[in-house]
């Protein structure tokens, strides 16, 4: 009985921490079909911005839920306006810069921070289920993950700037027509992106630790994981989280994580070749 | 000049160049230097195989290495087996082919496209590296190879003269075979775009529906498009497996299919010579950046000493630079030339047809 | 073909000559001697301290007059933890910059890249890592600690403070594979049982389920044998579910990747650990050494590893044999090596196994505290043995591979 | 009569809950040339849509030479001989004018054939001189009869229309008009049109599509008196 109420902590953990860090990518590829390879390197700096913080006396949770997006959200920015922004509409090009600029990310961060840096320690002790004992952390990460997904409808459903967002994931002119300059529109949607990457990187790093080189175990999974949900950036990245999520861990808990990773991986392709246009595309289409 | 005159005259270069690049290189460079370009060479056959399937073919397959690292896996499992190279080498080709035909056919006629391609291909690659990575242990062995996991399969026995075990082909013949290797793809390439399926591959990049209702069938295309990258980039690890005699799962992995993408990205879509070009480019720089470190610890070492930064920041330059790829931009620029050279001429010649006149 | 071999034939020759010749013909230009470890990518972690440690034991050679009268020219590689730029640099180091001796591999991947190479082009190859054991190769030195000289002696002893029941987890690789193996033998030898050995690649950072599986199976202690980056992320979840303080942990692989100050005191103090160095061991030779690493790399530097401890003695051992030998030629060196040379070296006397090319040394176990490893016990003078059971390069000199050692 | 060479029956298609086209009963004699007419939205293109298979039929069928086609592939039906011209141009923006018709020769002939074929093709749309360009780079009109020649060189039995004589000139009108009839001689025809006097230029038969259903079917002069066309075409033109 314990046994099963862990399991479905663990199974709403995984989906939790899935949709975190996907979201970032979820936003700026389905609102600017840029293909970000540095996502990855987003999060990690998240991380990075956390422990900094909470180095020079920050209060953690200050650190991670309101330093590291703001810091990382303005890095987004700044990467829109000198890069990015000469690139829209050449999504392949996109993911040449963003590799190159992944690789330069993770370089600058060991150059500054060397290779070994003291991580910061997941705060809220543990508790008991039955025999078990597990981290009350993971119960923080999924409140994080819920607040996080709550926010982005409400401001996608009931404000304009969600409006001009919807507006544009349609089709670009569209703000235009809304009497907004894209360009604008551009490099806030993608410092938002890239904010909420942070958060991520920077929520989950008391689990999985901070070093340069972590990003590449996120990228991939999240950018599968944003294809499988298709159009619809809430309902997609949700829904996809959920599904991958919960097959991730149960085949994890019967197996290993070797064929946890696999059963996901091979979810996805299924997934992709039954609805081709991910999950979205076909189901909830008025999805946000 | 007309294009046609332009096409052969670049043909003919190419051709000139390749061969004595084959001739000489032995006779003048140092060993190491031959053994780096080998390398070099093997991984432009890979690179072309992508510049078929994605420069031409318009499918983005993300995952190229996947069938790279089969080619390369079944061959060393094989020559363990065998010990004559003749059947490894075929079935190196011939699996990921079989490979890419299978799931071709899986996603073209499932109508999948664009970027979704692309994911797919990516987790199948990332598939193979998740299985293959987690075969470290004694029980996992096809015949008598280990599979090895992480640590992958060293001391692979290289290929012989086919039928002859004794006969193994040696460093230098490896340099020979891979570039001639290279040569044969890139002229095959060549001929088989100007052929009818290559000039058809091509419609159905430009238009997928017009092609289709001129009564092509876009899937079929399609699948034997990829299936030839497929064999290509397979014959390509079954080279690579026999330069460095090693192969690791890492050849499935993420940075390795990425690498792929931006060889063709920085030469140029569309072309062959160009992923060539960004292919060796690309290998000789990390390579480059990566020997005779400084060492040590202050900042400043840190900063310089430091591939991954400046590889970065030079790939970054170049999007925003070069955005077209190398080789098509030096055409663009030949192309000015000449006509800044043909203006010229023109206005020189006024005066005097005036005086004529 | 013929000719290519002809051809490829003079090349080596060639290669090997001038390791000959720069012995005295040209006696003033510098000793080459490579380094090829990964300095950037996932296992930077591992290279950076033993380069710095590398750097380190060149200087001081240099300051004390260098070899045979000659300056000893440290050429850096990076591998950018890329397996095909092994390779490439290894070509390099014997064919382009023929350097007397090559230091480097980290993953006993890498190592088994370089190692054929090397044996090709006639290059001498120190590989300074601890690792699983069994390369019986007379082309190559091993200097790190092999299973038998730490698991036979941490396994009785943290069963005697624990208890007799372990559970085993390790990373997915010939290492992880063959330690687990180890310490399923010693366990059972000290009448114990290993309640379940579980493997996990090196890119796995979600440990949820593991540790509720190990939780049902109520060990005494755990063993870790855990590697890199993504695996520290076990040890945060272990601690942050509140297992620490309920389940001990041993590890021979703790500590190697600084894991005890990247994570907090919390997370990790009591564990135990066994090691050929600790930075704090108590002897003289060790304390200056200590004092000259900070001198150079800065009061701040985090901790001289026990993999940059294994560089540092394998440069030390191998300028002896060159001293010993009164030349930098290969096969010269390799002799002189063989009749057994010691150093005295921070981690206290290491010699060189003649048979296994491996090395006689002192271990110690100690327990993390506070971002510290605080020795608790020695053990003198560790033979190589389970190398030894396989491998004897006295009696058969062109045995060239690596043993699956039997357990 | 013998059988005709297009027919649908009841042949229906809804998108979600619209419906585009409602249960259309159509035929079409061989060698027939005849004009769809239609306000916009009307339901013309999805009718033309479901016949070159770019759009499986939510209900009815399509017979093409007695032939069942409703669920064949676009290039199947392409194969049968069905070719279409778009109403936007749709062609190979990247190839040049000569490779654009040379891949549609390319399907029914073969080698030097094919290149004859396709010298013929330039010389009638008249493009030889701009055979070497990037279509991209032509004039809307020009890439329409760059399209003609390429649905030509497929030597389809039948071939539709969609606004051929859309953002043409006046000349250019009557070129088109004059080709149409041409073609005519040896291929059926339906044309989509909404400009009157090339429909008289062409025409005998007029089929007048409306809200997705046909409205009336009649001779070109009856269906110009007729007051219901007037009004819910003509009319909506005018006030469009």
């Amino acid at each position: 009985m314990d046994l099963i109420a862990l399991l479905a902590i663990q199974v709403i953990y995984a989906i939790a921490s899935l949709a975190l860090i996907s979201v970032g990518l979820a936003i700026i590829f389905g609102m600017m079909r840029v293909i970000n390879l540095a996502h990855g390197e987003f999060l990690m700096l998240g991380g990075y911005v956390a422990i900094v913080a909470t180095g020079h006396g920050v209060s953690i949770w200050i650190a991670m839920l309101v330093v590291a997006p703001v810091v990382v959200g303005i890095i987004g920015v700044i990467v829109e306006r000198t890069i990015i922004r000469f690139l829209y509409g050449r999504m392949v090009d996109t993911m040449l810069a963003t590799w190159g600029l992944s690789l330069f990310l993770v370089g600058l961060t060991t150059a500054v921070f060397g290779n070994t840096t003291v991580g910061i320690s997941a705060p809220l002790g543990s508790f008991q289920i039955g025999a078990y004992r597990t981290s009350g952390y993971t119960l923080f990460v999924i409140a994080v993950a819920f607040v996080v997904l709550g926010g982005i409808f409400a401001v996608l459903r009931w404000t304009r700037l969600g409006l001009i967002a919807r507006g544009t994931m349609q089709n670009a002119n569209m703000a235009a027509a809304l009497g907004v300059n894209p360009p604008r529109v551009y490099a806030v949607t993608f410092g938002v992106g890239a904010a909420l990457s942070g958060l991520a990187g920077a929520v989950l790093a008391p689990v999985s630790g901070v070093f340069p080189t972590i990003g590449v175990a996120y990228v991939a999974k999240s950018f599968i994981t944003v294809i499988g949900g298709g159009a619809a950036i809430l309902t997609g990245t949700v829904s996809a989280s959920a599904l991958f999520g919960t097959i991730n861990q149960i085949a994890t808990f019967a197996t290993t994580p070797v064929f946890g990773e696999v059963a996901l991986l091979a979810t996805a392709i299924v997934l992709i070749r039954l609805l081709p246009q991910g999950i979205t595309g076909r189901f909830f289409r008025r999805g946000l | 000049m007309n294009a046609r005159a332009r096409n052969l005259l670049g043909l003919a270069l190419v051709g000139l160049v390749g061969l004595s690049f084959l001739i000489l290189t032995p006779r003048f460079a140092e060993l190491d230097t031959v053994l780096d370009l080998t390398v070099y060479m093997i991984m432009a056959i890979l690179a072309l195989s992508l510049a078929l399937v994605w420069g031409y073919g318009g499918i983005l397959c993300f995952g190229q290495s996947a069938f790279f690292g089969l080619g390369a896996y079944t061959y060393a499992i094989a020559m363990f087996n065998f010990g004559e190279s003749t059947i490894p080498l075929l079935l190196a080709i011939a699996l990921p082919a079989a490979f890419a035909a299978l799931l071709g056919y899986f996603m073209f006629y499932g109508r999948i496209s664009d970027v979704y391609l692309g994911v797919i291909t990516l987790t199948v690659t990332l598939i193979l590296f998740n299985s293959v990575n987690s075969t470290a242990g004694p029980e996992f062995h096809i015949g008598s190879a280990r599979l090895g996991g992480f640590n992958g399969i060293p001391g692979i026995p290289p290929l012989n003269v086919p039928g002859n075990k004794a006969a193994v082909i040696d460093l230098e013949g490896m340099f020979y075979l891979s570039t001639a290797a290279l040569l044969a793809t890139y002229f095959g390439l060549r001929l088989l775009l100007a052929s009818r399926f290559g000039r058809i591959i091509v419609g159905i990049r430009e238009n997928e529906r017009r092609a289709e209702l001129l009564g092509y069938d876009p899937r079929a295309y399609k699948l034997v498009t990829f299936t030839i990258g497929g064999a290509l980039a397979g014959f390509a690890g079954c080279l690579f497996a026999n330069w460095g005699n090693f192969v690791s799962p890492t050849i499935f992995g993420l940075a390795q299919s990425a690498q792929i993408i931006i060889w063709v990205i920085v030469g140029g879509r569309g072309t062959l010579i160009g992923p060539i070009v960004g292919c060796i480019g690309v290998q000789w720089l990390s390579a480059a950046l990566g020997a005779n470190q400084p060492s040590g610890s202050d900042w400043w070492t840190r900063v310089l000493a430091n591939a991954p930064l400046i590889l970065g920041i030079i790939l970054i330059a170049f999007v925003l630079l070069v955005p077209k790829g190398l080789v098509p931009t030096l055409g663009d620029l030949g192309q000015w030339l000449l006509r800044a050279r043909a203006r010229r001429v023109a206005t020189g010649l006024k005066p005097k047809q005036a005086e004529e006149g | 073909m013929r000719v290519n071999r002809r051809k490829f034939l003079q090349g080596t020759a060639a290669a090997a000559a001038v390791g000959a010749f720069s012995g005295n013909a040209w006696a003033d230009d510098p000793i080459g001697v490579a380094s090829i470890h990964d300095l950037s990518g996932g296992l930077d972690i591992y290279g950076k301290p033993m380069v710095d440690a590398l750097t380190l034991a060149v200087e001081e050679a240099n300051a004390a007059g260098g070899l045979l009268g000659r300056q000893i020219k440290l050429i850096n590689y990076d591998t950018q933890s890329n397996m095909q730029l092994y390779t490439q640099f290894a070509q390099q180091a014997a064919l382009k910059d023929k350097v007397a001796v090559v230091h480097g591999g980290i993953t006993s991947a890498s190592r088994e890249v370089i190692r054929p190479v090397l044996d090709r082009f006639k290059t001498l190859y120190f590989y300074n890592t601890q690792y699983e054991g069994g390369v019986c190769d007379r082309d190559q030195f091993d200097t790190g600690v092999t299973p038998a000289q730490t698991v036979e002696k941490l396994v009785p002893y943290a069963m005697k403070k624990w208890g007799k029941k372990v559970y085993v987890i390790a990373a997915d690789y010939n290492y992880g594979q063959i330690t687990s193996q180890w310490v399923k033998k010693y366990v059972t030898e000290n009448g114990g049982e290993v309640a379940s050995i579980d493997f996990f690649p090196l890119d796995v950072t979600n440990f949820g389920s593991t540790i509720s599986k190990i939780q049902a199976a109520k060990p005494d202690f755990v063993w870790s044998a855990l590697v890199g980056g993504a695996h520290i992320s076990f040890y945060r979840q272990w601690a942050a579910a509140g297992m620490r303080k309920s389940i001990p942990m041993a590890s021979t692989t703790f500590a190697v990747g600084n894991e005890h100050i990247v994570l907090s005191p919390e997370e990790c103090n009591g564990m135990l650990v066994c090691y050929n160095y600790f930075q704090d061991l108590k002897n003289k030779t060790n304390e200056t050494f200590v004092a000259a690493f900070h001198k150079r790399f800065g009061e701040d530097y985090p901790n001289v590893t026990e993999l940059a401890m294994g560089t540092y003695q394998g440069f030390r051992l191998w300028a002896e044999g060159v001293k010993k030998a009164g030349s930098v030629d290969r096969m010269k060196v390799i002799e002189a090596l063989e009749t057994g040379i010691s150093i005295d070296a921070p981690s206290g006397k290491v010699t060189i196994d003649p048979p296994t090319h491996h090395c006689i040394l002192d271990v110690h176990i100690a327990e993390v505290n506070d971002k510290k490893l605080n020795v608790l016990e020695d053990f003198a003078q560790q033979k190589p043995s389970d190398t030894a059971a396989v491998c004897d390069l006295i009696k058969n000199p062109n045995d060239n591979q690596q043993y699956v050692i039997k357990i | 009569m013998a059988a005709p060479l297009l027919e649908t029956r009841n042949l229906s298609m809804h998108f979600g809950g619209v419906q585009a086209v409602r249960s259309v009963n159509f035929a079409l004699a061989e060698g027939e040339l005849r004009c769809l007419i239609g306000p916009n939205g009307a339901g013309k293109s999805t009718f033309f849509k479901m016949l070159t298979g770019q759009l499986v039929p939510s209900q009815g069928q399509v017979l093409f030479r007695g032939e069942d086609i409703s669920h064949a592939h676009a290039h199947q039906i392409a194969r049968l001989g069905i070719g279409i011209k778009t109403q936007v141009p749709n062609v190979f923006d990247g190839l040049s004018v000569r490779e654009n018709i040379w891949l549609a020769a390319n399907r029914i002939h073969s080698g030097e054939r094919a290149n004859s074929v396709v010298d013929e093709m330039l010389e009638r749309v008249g493009l030889t001189g701009a055979a070497e360009r990037l279509v991209g780079q032509l004039a809307h009109g020009q890439r329409q009869w760059v399209e003609l020649g390429i649905v030509l060189s497929t030597d389809p039995r039948l071939i539709l229309l969609d606004e051929p004589a859309a953002g043409m000139t006046h000349e250019e009108v009557y070129k088109t008009a004059e080709l149409v009839r041409q073609i005519n001689r040896s291929k059926a025809l339906i044309v989509v049109e909404h400009d009157m006097q090339f429909i008289r230029m062409i025409a005998d038969k007029v089929t007048v599509f409306n809200q997705g259903a046909v409205l009336v079917e009649d001779a070109v002069e009856n269906i110009l008196r007729n007051p219901l066309v007037r009004d819910i075409y003509l009319g909506k033109q005018a006030a469009a």
